[in-house]
Order: structure tokens, then C-alpha cells, then sequence
């Protein structure tokens, strides 16, 4: 039922509705409405019980094993959100954060410091509202670099064909050709391949190091010098740093930009599709042309560089200065963890990648990867299943779901036919993972005897399989009264 | 190990089943030379000590009486908003990629669509991008790319935009080879100077931009611009704040045919400040445009048996799909921000909203005539204005800020650095949130200032 | 599973875990513990998983229909609680009350002050923590009162046999010996058996108005009268006060004490079985003996008072003032609704009271006291269904589950057979309150063709019906670990 | 009309099926006379203006860094707590009489009484009485009822323990002919006074309370005490700090075979100040007792298929049943914060809560060897102490607590009230929340107002 099917008029959440005022507005008749918006009216219980039964349909960290691969779904602290929501942040407006909203910048100004400490980079600006952004900042960057030196023929941007969606589409948007690079047997980027796609027309390279392919690519040093030798600038998608937060950092790697999602490695919550915030990193060369704001300390007291300041910096992303809320949410995530915390979340989510790899191997299973050990995510094709039993990918997802856990990702990577890529992260235990390999192997058994139960399935879910093709051939997209 | 839940006996059976002695071995893979020392970072807190520190940041915060806007309004949110969106299912719950799973979230984005779509009057609405400034800019891309009786690129942005909207679509459009060209305002009225307009009649413009309401809070003749922009076969974008749509005429019937675009930001529906984030961006279009949509969109369909359910849509638009050639690189939006505004708007209501933007309204009326009553304190502008004004008095803008910030005041928003040619002008903002008793305190105020200064 | 079943020895939520600091305590060792407490060790995520989870096992006002006759499970507004979970309220220590809390005692002051005119009672005292501890300080001030003047013959309470459990239990706890009175046919309280009962060893008598049975006594003041002449006192439980507030006053009726629950009337949360607030309030023969604290203004500041300024005084009922929290949430909720909201909410919840009343003997209910209006809750009787088709209130109680609403009150009051009382509330929508009609007419229909369905019920719900008797027969009151 | 949801619509249609013509009708059986006129109450605020007033209120309370305790105590809260105790099927639902529509009030329940029972080393706990004061209460009429042995009625009830409990007992004992013998406590270590209790050794004695840790803060010989309640035929009620029994000795361990029933005030465990409540009380017991337990208690069973699932149970002790021989009124009692407190255990675990327990223990020691440090302050007594501790100045208590105050410092609580004997005695309170600091500082201004006084 839509909360418009609720909708009675005349009904209203009176405790918001202000008095009637009875004058009318100093705006001429021309300019005003003369329908009313058909918004429900509804009053506060409808609306909080609509909304709090909707919720129930979901699945979520709080309540499910959410394996989703490339999305590090790990545990988003409670008090992350508490202290992020106290009034003192709230509600300060953002045209008066340099003079009222100290505190906030205190904040967003370690949090700077302690990102460019964890990736090895010289400098952050935590502009970015997401991933995407981020990685958009740093192609316009890379353009920028490359332009200040009068390299206008620098028009093509290296993506590995493993790459997530975002990083040729933000390639495109910054103004690049997309050139895709193959990967190799292993799942590392195919050097042959790359040296023979470099060249003078090269801007630089978008990689993710764990790929999607959750493998570390072990060349990363001869990718960065091939590239670097052509003249190109390295580029760093940091979807997947959970798998080395503490260990490698990415400016070690010889990486020139980054960006990072806090939403993810920083656990700050997905909220069913944002909000993310997206910080991008640079080494010296890419520092003049950081994203504004970028918060300075003078003194005691914190404020922002003006375009003046920073006159080659690639300019403003957002209205104002990023997703603040997020960025205070992953601030305290990272004091919480402190140094000895960080080095764990590499270490952990590894070991349960690999150990839950293992596991389902032993069930029965079949890694994309058999010689390769799982970074914090790793991938298992069920293209036997597909040929022998006619069950894909997607029955077996659905299937997953009728026993109370997340699906991983499904037909991502590209590459990798009928593909899972599982993620568990660290935040989850032995226990969980033990009985994500159950349930696995009890599906695969069904896929063998029974088939249609995956192919029908979910069946204990509040709707059954939707028709994905009615749902694009005849686009439903807004209610309309009757 | 904050967060992470295994024990002793779990890393040992974990690495026996794996055959490694350590974790240490499972990053073999990882050239050895690579691996950074212990990073430079402060010590673990605890909850506890963090809880401590996070006050004592948030107390460093000082609460001012706030007479901004400027792109952030403080509007009374109900309290069943966030006790609601942040509820984990909501909170943390990942893009719904396997909708049977996330009916929650995509019944409440459909929602927000239909919400949207009607307020603007438009025919759709996608599920959110990431603010106003960025809205904006996807909109010029897409006004762009859907434009087929333009081949110019050529954008006519009003300088009545809010600056740094025009600031964001420079760097998101600048390696587009799009021009934005300029249009003045009328020093007189605030508006766009139709004249400046006049002078690229006949030309091949792909888009004009019409903001509603504009900059100094002054309401833009979108009649007439939108009739210009169809007249010339650009696309008419409509730039609007949201709230004040509930009494102002929506986009969808500007001019003969509506604009073809509306964006804007979303934070009045029920976003918090928050220093300037997260808000969320939102686009609604007509139907026939709606494959150069960026962003998610969430659809009605039926499962199996015919029950009604809602999943995911048109995703052949997006990067996941159309990789270097999708409609926009965004992927994680601004989900959570729009379940707040949905819940928002089932809360107030048409009527509600309406009064909400009304009580806005009248306190700017009431305060601005208690300001020119002040001796030597001029409104800047004659245009009719909705919820914001533009004022100057003799002393200097930033004096005055800094005077009222000492009485506990957010005085609004300097102009001087973007509009030099104004002078001492400042942008205050008046919500339904303010009282009488406010809005008469910041005129004594001033009018204190003034007569010390 | 239990959270039991989720530990592991060794695991923590390590952000809440402070350092070991390795020095033992200043204590005997004669006087520590040996053994550790079985608490449970799980994760952060474990424990917020696990509680979600079965928090989602409830029902409540936010997710269902919850027509609880006596219980008012009306809407609990969300502002109430941020409002009064401001950490300026939150973190006063009691003992600093006065010192520092002189914004929370405003907020106390001005309750008892607008309690005092909603009941038309002299005084009130917030202390108290819930109805029953109201109706036991009722009970002590009418003792106290007769003690006070010598008349120690009173022995008595006169208690309705409709009345609430609780009625009779504080009169005992308060040494009075119990003696019920008759209802007679309408519902209203039999006045020559009351004539009967009164005497010199009457202390008073407790009433309900509207009853528990759902109707207004129209002889009130007769009761009144015949209590006063015998030298009694009428002691009013507000439980229903919901069907009056705002119209008729319990000091106007002739009551000398009231007990109101907070958690009911003023919809501060049930909270699944409390916290409530049991505010007292009397006329100005009982002021000397109100229990302490009472909050009084002098100047501008807000004191409690102590035992030497009320010294008849009952005393203390709670360590500290109350029930704070709570007092707080009720004093924002009546501040919302002022005088027009209260008075609406009496003629509301008896509008949906008897509307729904009058659709349900439509639909072929049989209402306990067909002569009657209703007040804010009614009594339906299933004895025909009982003695027609062995389905009985409780099966049938259950199947509602089945549909998505709670069930009504069953099997109370005790004088009406296989009955159903049923408390719409104000805050409902017709159409909730048609959609229970529908329901109740369905169930009907199933009872009178399939009673097995209504006897094995519910159907949907995590658990099906549950061994009542077994958990009475072998208590297992508290988890061992083997 | 808040939270009303009739529409005039809906009015008319409900009147008209009713046959009456408004609302008014349906009072027709209330003689008109008793009839209010219009209430004097102020105005009905929108949520907008009850917010901004509260928050103002709040504002109006002065935070003091908190040195107090005495029955409350400022531990610190995990945010998940508060996070999954607020939401709305908790919140909301009402005490679990449908069980099966219920399940996860009855199984938190379940799981608390358990956690009790263990930290008690008890066999069963109830479900929450209202508070501690009033635990005790119901622990002396439990005893009354329990102690077949014992025709006197007669309660021991050292001064050691908390005068506000003590009053509250006499409130609510004091209409059933029960005798409370007040024990003195031994001036020296502050402790129950061993001579004062041979004093009653063989005569008939119902039930002696034993408080651990005592009001002074101080450890109890809480093994001897037992003994001698068991040697004597009285029934052992132990009153006990929840947090504290992470580090002592569970009353279930006590003495030979443990105290009879133990009680106390839960707010320790997850529960905010709040100005003084809503905290809760607990109650645990022999298994062999249950049937006299008052309050609510929840037991595990199976459904119809077999399947476990709680319920209520033993139901029989209860008004609803029993009526006027229940062995209680109580009712509604502490749901919401027994959910809270099952939750704070969980996160917390037995290691945990020994860790705050032992941390709050350390930092009270650090406290008063710094305090004992400043010329002219003694501790007060000599017995071992836990996390309060009395001391004394040769200034004015009062005035040394408002010095405090004037520092931002709320210095405890002052005890010539209600123990005039003890002079200028202060019970200062050190808990984890307090850092090295913070305790310096304490001393710092005791030292600096003992200097200038
Ligand atoms: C590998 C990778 N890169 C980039 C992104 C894009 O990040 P965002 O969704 O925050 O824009 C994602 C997120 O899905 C990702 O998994
Ligand atoms: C009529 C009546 N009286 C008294 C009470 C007792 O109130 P409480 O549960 O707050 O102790 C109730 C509550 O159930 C009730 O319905």
C-alpha cells in the first residue's frame, strides 16, 4: 500500500501544521500555484507506521549477513551517527561554519591529516559527496596537470576491463577517451597489453588495487613505471581499501590520486543508496589542483582556502563543503580504531575472505581465481550450474535470500561468467561465515535436485521474483491519482 | 580491535583450516616492499572517550540565531523524520540491487518520486543526485545531450544563480567544451535583465537556466523566460527550492509548456544544516527524456504472481551498465537524505508545506519592513521576493556580521565577493522557524549597530 | 536463538571494552567475586543485530492496529521523546536537581500545575511511578487521613468487582481490607449494595469512571454522596481518563484523590511494560499528605519541598522525583495539545469508540451493554461463538494476530463472559477502524465454518500458539549454560 | 487537533452512521452539570514551538562535570543502547500479554532475567520493579511472606544503607505492621556495627538487609552478616549495586548458602540520569521463593508445533489474578529499561562490566589519595570501599560544594541531612567516566577552597 493510497483529504500531521495565517503572499497571482501538490495527508501515525512497516521489508546490516562484493557492507557504528547528529553540528550553517562551526572543522581538518597519513598521500580535500565524485575529481585533476603543462595531447584514460562502471564513466565525464586494458590469467592487469596501450596520448590509468576481481596486483610497481614512462599519471580507485587499510598505502604503491569511500572502508552507512562522501588524495604533482575546500589550521583557528589561495585548484564539486555529516561519521570512526584498529581491518576482512573462500571451495564451490589468495573479497563463477542445471547466477541469489542472508554481488565483474563476488568484511565472525557456507551448500544441492526452487524463488520475501523487463518496458515511475 | 568479533580460538581455527601460520601470510601476494610501518595516527579511544571528545567539539559550535539561507535553510523538522530514517533497516542498508530484498527502500524512493514529480509538476523524478550545485550541472549535461535542435553547447546562466551553483557547473562541466555565457540581472529589480536575454534571440542556445527562486530571493518572470526558451529551442532548466514550490507555480507549468528540467536541492524537505551536508540533489523531466536521466530510478512492476513491487529501472542509463557512455558516472547518491524528505513530505503535507512556505514568507515581509525602517537601511532590490532579501546599510557588511554574531545572531550572507558591484549588501533569510519576537530583535539589532557604528 | 547461544568466550564489543589495568583492587579478597557472571560475550554487531531482529517480533502502535482496551495505546509522538532525551536533560544528576536542574523542575512545576486543572484536584505529585503506586499513595493519604483524625475504625475499601486487579491489590498493600461492591445491569455501580456496604468502617472506595466495562456511571454523584455521608472518601483511578479529559473533571464529580496514568491519557510509551508516571493528585482535605517530592516556586527559582514543610506528608514512594523522563514526555505532550487538543481527545476516542461499537454489532457482534453509550472502550461478548462452536475469545484473539492487529483486551473485566474489551483510541483513522471491522467480520464467518482455524491460531506469526500451561508447570525462568 | 487524523469527511460519516448530531451526543449520559467549562491551560504549541521551548529548558540546566553518585550513577552508555531500545516495536508495544504478537519483549525479558540471575548468582530474577527504593521495599514484605519461621515481622535495617531507601520502605511498609529496627554502623570503618547486631542474635528477627556496597560506599562483611541472617532464622536480603557485582561477590555467594533475595536499582546498567528516572528496580530470589517474587516474570515454553517461544508466566502471583492477595500491586513496572540494561550487558559482557567496575574502583582511589593529600581533608572511614568514599573539610560542607559548583563541578553529596553525626562529611562518587584529569582537577579546586577559605 502507498502512503498515498492512505491519503484522505483534509487529514494532516496537525502538531506540524502551522496556524493559518489568512494573509496572502506579496507575490504576484502569476507567479503562484494554483493546484495543490498531490502530496499524501496523512496524519503522524499513518506516517510513522507506514514508514517504520515499510523499513521492516528491508534487508540491512542490523539484521542480515550482507556479503555484497565491491561494497564492504560492515558494521556502521552506532555512535558514529549519535555523535555526528549531536545539535552543536547539526545545526550550523554552512556559511557560518569558519565562524561558528569551529568544532565541525576541527574535525574535518584531522580528518585530512589522518586520510593522507593512511593512504600516503601529501594532501586531502574531503570535497567529494562520493566515490564517483571522488574519481571524477581526480580524472579533472589528471586533465588539469596535464593542461598546466600544455600536454593537450594526453586524451586517453587506461581502464582495466575488471573496472567498476563508474571509473569509465567518470573518465568520460572529465573529458577522457576510455581505452580499456585485458587482464591477464591471474586477474593482474596484462602488462603486454598495457605497454602496447600506452603512449604520448595517455592521461594515465584507473585502477582498483585489490581489483573486483579481489586479487592484489602483484605488478603494481611495473603498471606505475610503464605508465608513469609514458608520461601518464596513476590513479587509484579506493573502493577497495578495506583490504589494505594499514598495510600498503596506496602512495606507496606509486599511485598520484586517490579517492577514498568512506561509506565503505570508513563504515559509514550505505543508508540504501547514500549518502557516501568521497575524499581525494594527491601526491605533490596533483596538490595545486586539490578540490576546494580544503581546510587549513592557522594558528588555533581552522578555515578554508579560497579559490585565490589555491588559483589552479580544479574548483568547487558540491554547494558547500561535502557531505560534513559523513565525514564526521568517519571521523570518529577512524579514532575509535586508532592505528592498531586500522592494521586489523586489513587483516580481518582477509582472513575471512580467504576463509570463507576455502570453505566454499570445499563445499563445492569454483574461484575465479584457484591460484590466487582472496584479498577482502573474492570471486566464484557458477557457470557449471548454469550449463548443467540451467540455474544462473541470479536463481541462486534469489534463493539466498529465503534464507535470511544478503545476496553478494551478482554479474560483476564482467569478466567472470555467472559470477559471485563475496564479501564478508571483518565485522562479521567465524559463526556467520559458517553458516553462509551452510546455507551455500544446502542451495547448491537444491540447484541439483530441485532446480525450480531456485528459479521461482524467493518465497518468503514480501514479494516474489519481480519482472525486471515489465518494470523498463512500461515505466512506472510516479503514482498518479486517479 | 574495535569491530572486529573474533577471538583467540576463531583465529586460530581460521588459519589452520586455511594451512597459514598468520594473517601475516595471507598478504604474501603483496611485494614485501610495499607495506607501510605503523601509520602515524593517534591512539584507539574508546566510545567512551570519543563520546567525550565529539561534545566537546560540538560544544567548540557556536549556536547562533539563524538568519541564513543562502542555499541552507533551517526549517522545523519533525522529530518522526529521522527517529524513523534512522532506523537500521534504512541506515544500513546498501543501493537495492536485490529489490525482493529492499522493498523498504524502493517503496519509499517510488514515493519520492511520485512526491517530487508532483510538486514540480513534472512527469518524473529520479531518486536523487548529490545536491542543488550538482543537480544543476547533470541537468546542463543533460539538457546537452537531449537537445537534438542544438549543436552549440551553449549555456545561458543567469547571474541571479546562486554562485556557488555556477562555481560547481564550471568544474563539472569545464572539460565539456560547453560555454556558459552570462546573463546579467537588472540592478533594479534582482531579476534577469530580460534585455541581456533579447540579445540571444535567434541564436543557437542548447539551454537557459531559471532560477526559482533566484539568488537575492527575488522571483524570476519564469513565464516569460520559459516561453523564450521554447521560443529558441533551448531547453528551459528550472532551478527551484523545493518548499517554495508549495505556493509558487511549478516548473511543469511555466510558460506554454513547462520547463523541460527541474532540479534543485532538497535540503529544505527535512534536512538538517549540518554545516553544509549531506543534502541531496534532485532532477525530474518529462517523460519523453527520461533515458538521459541521470541517476537511479525506481519503477512499479509485479512479481510472479502478480503482486505489485518495485525495483530498480531503466538501468540501462547508468555506468553499471553503459560504463563510459551512461548518462552521468553517479552511483551512491543520496538515499538516506531522500527517505528523510519523503517522510517529511507525508508529514506536512500539501497544506502543511504550503504554510510552512507562507509563514516563511510573511516573517521576511515582516522583517524586511522593520528593517527599512531603520534609518538608513535599504532594501536592494524591488523585485517581489519570497523568503529572502537583500539589504545594505552605510556601515560595512562584514561589521555588521561580526556585530550581530556577538549578539548571538547569524546576520545571513555577504555579497560583496561575488556581486563587488553591490556594495555593503547582505542576504538575510527568514524561516518559519523564526518569531516575531526574533525577527523584531534582529531589527533592534541592527538598528543598534547603526546608531553606535 | 538466545544471545546466549551467540557468545563466544573471548569475544567483545571492543569499542565499549575499557583497558585491562593490570593492578587488582583495594579490596579483600574474601569480598571479590570467584566466578564470572554467564553474561554473554558477542560483538557490537551481533548485539545490535540480535535486538533488532527480535524487536521486529512485536507488534506496537508504530506497526499495528493495537485496540488494547484500559490500555490507551494511543500514538506515543517521537517529539516527546527527542525532546525529552536532550542531553541537558538526559545527564542532570538528581541530587543536583535544584542546583542544576532548574530547567527540568520548570518543566515538572508546570505539570502539576496543568495535572492540578485537568483533574480539577488543589495539589498533585508527580512522584509517583506507575498507576498502581498512585492508587497505593491514594490509598496511604485516605489512611493517613482518617489517622490523622483519630477515626481509626476505618478499615475498609470499597472496590467495584469490574474494577482493575490493581484497585484491590493497593488497598491490601496499603492495610485495608477489601470488600467488593455489585455492578448492577446497566453497568453502573449497584447503589443498594453499595448503600449496604458503606459504614463506620468504610475508609473509602475506588472507582473507574467511565468503568472498565466501558460506560460513564451516571450516579456518581449519588456514590459520592452515599461514600461522604458514610465518612469515606472516593478515591478516582485515572486509567480512563482518555473518555473525559478536557469534559469532566474527577474533582468535580466529587473525588477527594486521583492516581493518572501518564501512559495512557498523555501517551508517554508503554514501552512494552513500562516506564509510566502514576501522577497523584487530591482535594484540598488530603494536601497536607501528598507524597513527596512537590515541587513549589519561590521567586524564580523551583524547589522540592521537604518532610519538615509537609510534615503529614505519606513520605517517599521513589527513591528519587520520579519518574522523570517520563513526566517530561507527558508535560510536552500536553503543552502540544493545550486546552482545544485535550478536549478533543475525549470526544475522539468516543467518537471511534462508538463507531466502531456500532459496526460491530452491524456486523453481528454482541455488545456487553447494548443499552449503553460507549465510552472510550466497549465490551463485546463471543459467549454464543463459546457456546456454539467451542471458539472462544482467547482463539479468537489469536487469529486477529493473524491479521495484522493486535488483539483487544480478553477475559477482563471478569464479570463479562468470553468478552473483548476494545480501546480504539483517538489517535486511529476511520479507515483503521473499518479495516478492524472487516477483520473482526472475516474471523466471524471462519469461527462459525472452520473454528479449527481460530483454535490452532495464529498462523503467520514467529511462533504459534503457545504452552501456557507448561511454562506455568516447569518454570524455566532464566538460561543455564550447560 | 494533534494527532487527531478526522477529516470533516470522516466526522460526518462517523456521526451520520451513529445517528447524532456531533460529537456532544455521545457525553449524554454525563449529567450535564458535572460538565467542565473550557480548561486553563496555556495554548496548544506546534512542534516547531514545544521544541525550540524544551531545548531552551534543557539549555536552563547547568552541566556539572559529575562527582556524584548516591544512588545514581554517570556510566557511560553505548549509543547502540539507546539505538535499538527507542525503536518503535519496543518503544511502543505494550506489556506482552499477546505472547505470540510478542516475542521479542518476552525473549529480551527472558535473556535480562537470565543476566541477572547470573550477576546475582541467583536462581531466578522478576522482570523490574520500579525502582531500587522501592525493590527493597517489596524485598522486606517478600521476606515477610517467605519466612515461615519468623511470626515477628520484624526487619533489621542497617543506617548503612541508603536513607532514601529507608524512607521509602517506611512508606511503603508502614501500613502493614512491620517493625524496622534501625542497626547502627560502627563509626569507625563505616560498616553495619557487629556488637549492635549480637544485640538481637536469638530473638525472631523476619529479615535483615544487608547493602553492598553500602550508602557510605563502603564493602559490608556481607559473609558474616548472612551467616549470622541464616544462624538466626531471618531471611538475607542483600541490596546490591548491579555494577559492582562484576568485581564482588554475588549475593548468591554470600555466607553459606547465600542470601535469600537480592535487590537493588538497575540504573547502573545503561540507564541516564535523567534527573533521577525512570531507572528500574530488579528483584532475584531462590527458585524455591518464586511463587512469592512480585512483578512480572517471563518463562520459556513451546509452541503447538513444539517450537521454544516466552510467555508470561506464574501469573498467578499477580492483581490481575490474585486481586487483593497478590504479592504485589505493581503493574506497569520498568520495560523499557530492562530492555536498555539487557542490551548494555550484552555489549558490555562479564569482562566489561568488570572493567568499568574496576576502573570506577581505581579512579575513586586515585581520588581520595589525592584528596587525603590536601592538608586538612580525611577520609572518613576506614572500611574498604568500592567507588564512593566519604571525606571531610574543615570547611562548611555546603560551602565546598558550591565552590565546586561555581567550577563546574557537581562535588557529591552532602550528608549532615541525614547523618548530623558525620559533621562536614561529603560521599564523593568516582566512576570510568571520569579521567586522571578530571580527578586532579577535583583536588585541585577542594585544595584551592580549602586555601582561600
Ligand atoms: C570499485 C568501485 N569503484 C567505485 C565505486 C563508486 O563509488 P560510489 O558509489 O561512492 O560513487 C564503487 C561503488 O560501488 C566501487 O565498488
Ligand atoms: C483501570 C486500570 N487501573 C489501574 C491500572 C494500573 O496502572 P499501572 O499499570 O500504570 O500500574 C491500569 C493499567 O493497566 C488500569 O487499566
Amino acid at each position: 500500500m502507498l502512503i498515498f493510497d492512505r491519503s484522505r483529504r483534509g487529514r494532516a500531521a496537525h502538531a506540524q501544521l502551522l496556524p493559518e495565517s489568512g494573509e496572502s503572499p506579496a507575490i504576484p497571482d502569476y507567479l503562484l500555484r494554483k493546484t495543490r501538490p498531490a502530496l499524501p495527508e496523512v496524519s503522524e501515525l499513518d506516517a510513522v507506521r507506514h514508514y517504520t512497516r515499510l523499513s521492516q521489508q528491508n534487508y540491512s546490516i542490523d539484521t542480515q549477513f550482507y556479503p555484497l562484493g565491491s561494497c564492504t557492507m560492515k558494521y556502521n557504528p552506532k555512535v558514529c551517527h549519535d555523535l555526528a547528529s549531536l545539535p552543536g553540528f547539526l545545526n550550523t550553517h554552512p556559511l557560518g561554519l569558519e565562524r561558528t562551526g569551529q568544532g565541525t572543522l576541527a574535525g574535518l581538518y584531522e580528518l585530512q591529516e589522518m586520510l593522507a597519513e593512511i593512504t600516503g598521500m601529501a594532501g586531502v580535500s574531503l570535497a567529494c559527496a562520493a566515490g564517483a565524485q571522488g574519481e571524477f575529481a581526480g580524472v579533472a585533476m589528471i586533465r588539469a596537470y596535464h593542461r598546466l603543462r600544455d600536454d593537450l595531447a594526453r586524451t586517453e584514460m587506461l581502464v582495466p576491463d575488471a573496472a567498476h562502471g563508474t571509473n569509465p564513466a567518470s573518465a568520460s565525464m572529465g573529458g577522457f577517451r576510455v581505452r580499456e586494458v585485458a587482464t591477464d590469467a591471474d586477474g593482474n592487469v596484462d602488462l603486454t597489453a598495457l605497454e602496447l596501450a600506452v603512449g604520448p596520448q595517455t592521461a594515465g590509468i584507473m585502477l582498483t588495487n585489490p581489483s573486483t576481481l579481489g586479487v592484489f596486483d602483484q605488478h603494481i610497481r611495473a603498471i606505475a613505471d610503464i605508465v608513469h614512462r609514458a608520461g601518464g599519471l596513476l590513479y587509484y580507485d579506493g573502493a577497495n581499501l578495506n583490504a589494505i587499510a594499514g598495510k600498503v598505502r596506496p602512495g606507496d604503491m606509486g599511485f598520484d590520486v586517490i579517492h577514498l569511500n568512506l561509506h565503505k572502508t570508513f563504515s559509514t552507512p550505505h543508508g540504501g543508496g547514500g549518502p557516501g562522501a568521497g575524499p581525494v588524495g594527491v601526491g605533490d604533482k596533483l596538490l595545486p589542483f586539490l578540490p576546494l575546500p580544503v581546510i587549513v589550521k592557522d594558528g588555533s583557528r581552522y578555515r578554508m582556502l579560497t579559490e585565490t589561495e589555491r588559483p589552479h585548484s580544479i574548483g568547487h564539486l558540491v554547494t558547500f563543503a561535502g557531505n560534513v555529516g559523513v565525514l564526521l561519521r568517519a571521523y570518529v570512526y577512524i579514532r575509535m580504531l586508532g592505528h592498531e584498529g586500522l592494521e586489523r581491518v586489513a587483516e580481518f576482512s582477509t582472513l575471512n575472505a580467504n576463509y570463507l573462500l576455502k570453505k566454499l571451495v570445499e563445499a563445492g564451490f569454483e574461484p575465479a581465481f584457484p591460484q590466487r589468495r582472496a584479498a577482502h573479497e573474492f570471486i566464484i563463477t557458477l557457470k557449471r550450474l548454469a550449463k548443467e542445471h540451467h540455474v544462473t547466477a541470479l536463481d541462486f541469489a534469489k534463493r539466498l535470500l529465503d534464507y535470511g542472508v544478503h545476496a553478494p554481488t551478482v554479474y560483476f565483474p564482467l569478466l567472470i561468467p555467472e559470477c559471485f563476488l563475496i564479501e564478508p568484511t571483518e565485522t562479521e565472525s567465524k559463526e556467520a561465515l559458517d553458516a553462509f557456507v551452510r546455507i551455500m551448500a544446502e542451495i547448491l544441492k537444491e540447484a541439483e535436485t530441485d532446480p525450480d526452487r531456485l528459479k521461482s524463488a524467493p518465497h518468503s520475501l514480501p514479494v516474489r521474483r519481480l519482472d525486471e523487463v515489465r518494470a523498463a518496458r512500461h515505466p512506472d515511475l510516479a503514482y498518479k491519482s486517479e | 580491535m574495535p569491530f572486529i568479533p573474533h577471538t583467540e580460538a576463531d583465529i586460530r581455527e581460521m588459519l589452520a583450516a586455511l594451512g597459514v601460520p598468520s594473517t601475516e601470510t595471507l598478504f604474501d601476494e603483496i611485494p614485501a616492499e610495499l607495506c607501510c610501518g605503523a601509520l602515524d595516527l593517534p591512539p584507539a579511544l574508546k566510545e567512551m572517550e570519543v563520546t567525550r571528545l565529539m561534545r566537546a567539539r560540538a560544544g567548540q559550535n557556536r549556536p547562533l540565531l539563524c538568519f541564513a539561507g543562502a542555499g541552507a535553510y533551517e526549517h522545523h523538522i519533525p522529530a518522526a523524520v529521522w527517529a524513523v530514517t534512522s532506523r537500521g533497516e534504512y541506515y544500513s542498508a546498501y543501493t537495492p540491487y536485490q529489490a525482493e530484498a529492499s522493498q523498504g527502500t524502493l517503496q519509499v524512493l517510488y514515493e519520492y518520486q511520485s512526491m517530487m514529480a508532483s510538486l514540480t509538476a513534472m512527469d518524473v523524478s529520479n531518486a536523487s543526485l548529490y545536491d542543488g550545485a550538482t543537480s544543476l550541472a547533470e541537468a546542463v549535461l543533460m539538457a546537452v545531450r537531449t537537445n537534438r535542435k542544438s549543436h552549440s553547447r551553449r549555456i545561458l546562466m543567469p547571474k541571479t544563480v546562486h554562485p556557488f551553483y555556477r562555481r560547481v557547473v564550471r568544474t563539472i562541466v569545464g572539460s565539456q567544451a560547453l560555454e556558459l555565457i552570462e546573463l546579467p540581472y537588472d540592478v533594479e529589480t534582482g531579476r534577469v535583465d530580460p534585455a541581456s536575454l533579447e540579445i540571444h534571440s535567434g541564436t543557437d542556445i542548447a539551454a537557459l537556466v531559471i532560477p526559482q527562486i533566484n539568488f537575492f530571493g527575488v522571483l524570476e518572470a519564469v513565464d516569460e523566460l520559459t516561453v523564450w526558451a521554447a521560443a529558441n529551442g533551448a531547453i528551459a532548466i528550472a532551478l527551484v527550492n523545493p518548499m517554495a514550490l508549495a505556493l509558487l507555480k511549478p516548473p511543469g507549468e511555466w510558460g506554454q509548456e513547462g520547463a523541460d528540467i527541474a532540479c534543485g536541492d532538497g535540503q529544505p524537505l527535512g534536512i538538517p544544516l549540518s554545516g553544509g551536508g549531506p543534502y541531496f540533489g534532485f532532477m525530474c523531466c518529462r517523460k519523453a527524456h527520461v533515458h538521459q536521466l541521470p541517476g537511479r530510478l525506481v519503477g512499479r512492476t509485479v512479481d510472479m504472481d502478480g503482486k505489485p513491487g518495485f525495483t530498480l529501472t531503466l538501468q540501462a542509463r547508468e555506468q553499471h551498465i553503459r560504463r563510459g557512455r551512461a548518462t552521468s558516472n553517479i552511483c551512491t547518491n543520496q538515499g538516506l537524505m531522500v527517505t528523510a524528505a519523503t517522510i517529511y513530505m507525508a508529514l506536512l503535507g500539501p497544506e502543511g508545506l504550503r504554510r510552512v512556505a507562507l509563514q516563511s514568507h510573511q516573517n521576511t515581509l515582516s522583517l524586511m519592513s522593520s528593517l527599512t525602517a531603520v534609518d538608513s537601511v535599504e532594501r536592494v532590490f524591488s523585485g517581489p521576493f519570497f523568503h529572502e532579501a537583500v539589504f545594505r546599510t552605510r556601515r560595512p557588511a562584514r561589521e555588521i556580521m561580526d556585530g550581530l554574531a556577538e549578539r548571538g545572531i547569524l546576520g545571513g550572507h555577504e555579497l560583496a565577493r561575488d556581486y563587488p558591484e553591490l556594495g555593503e549588501a547582505i542576504l538575510v533569510c527568514v524561516t518559519e522557524t523564526r518569531t516575531q519576537e526574533d525577527i523584531e530583535s534582529y531589527a533592534r539589532q541592527i538598528a543598534s549597530l547603526l546608531s553606535h557604528g
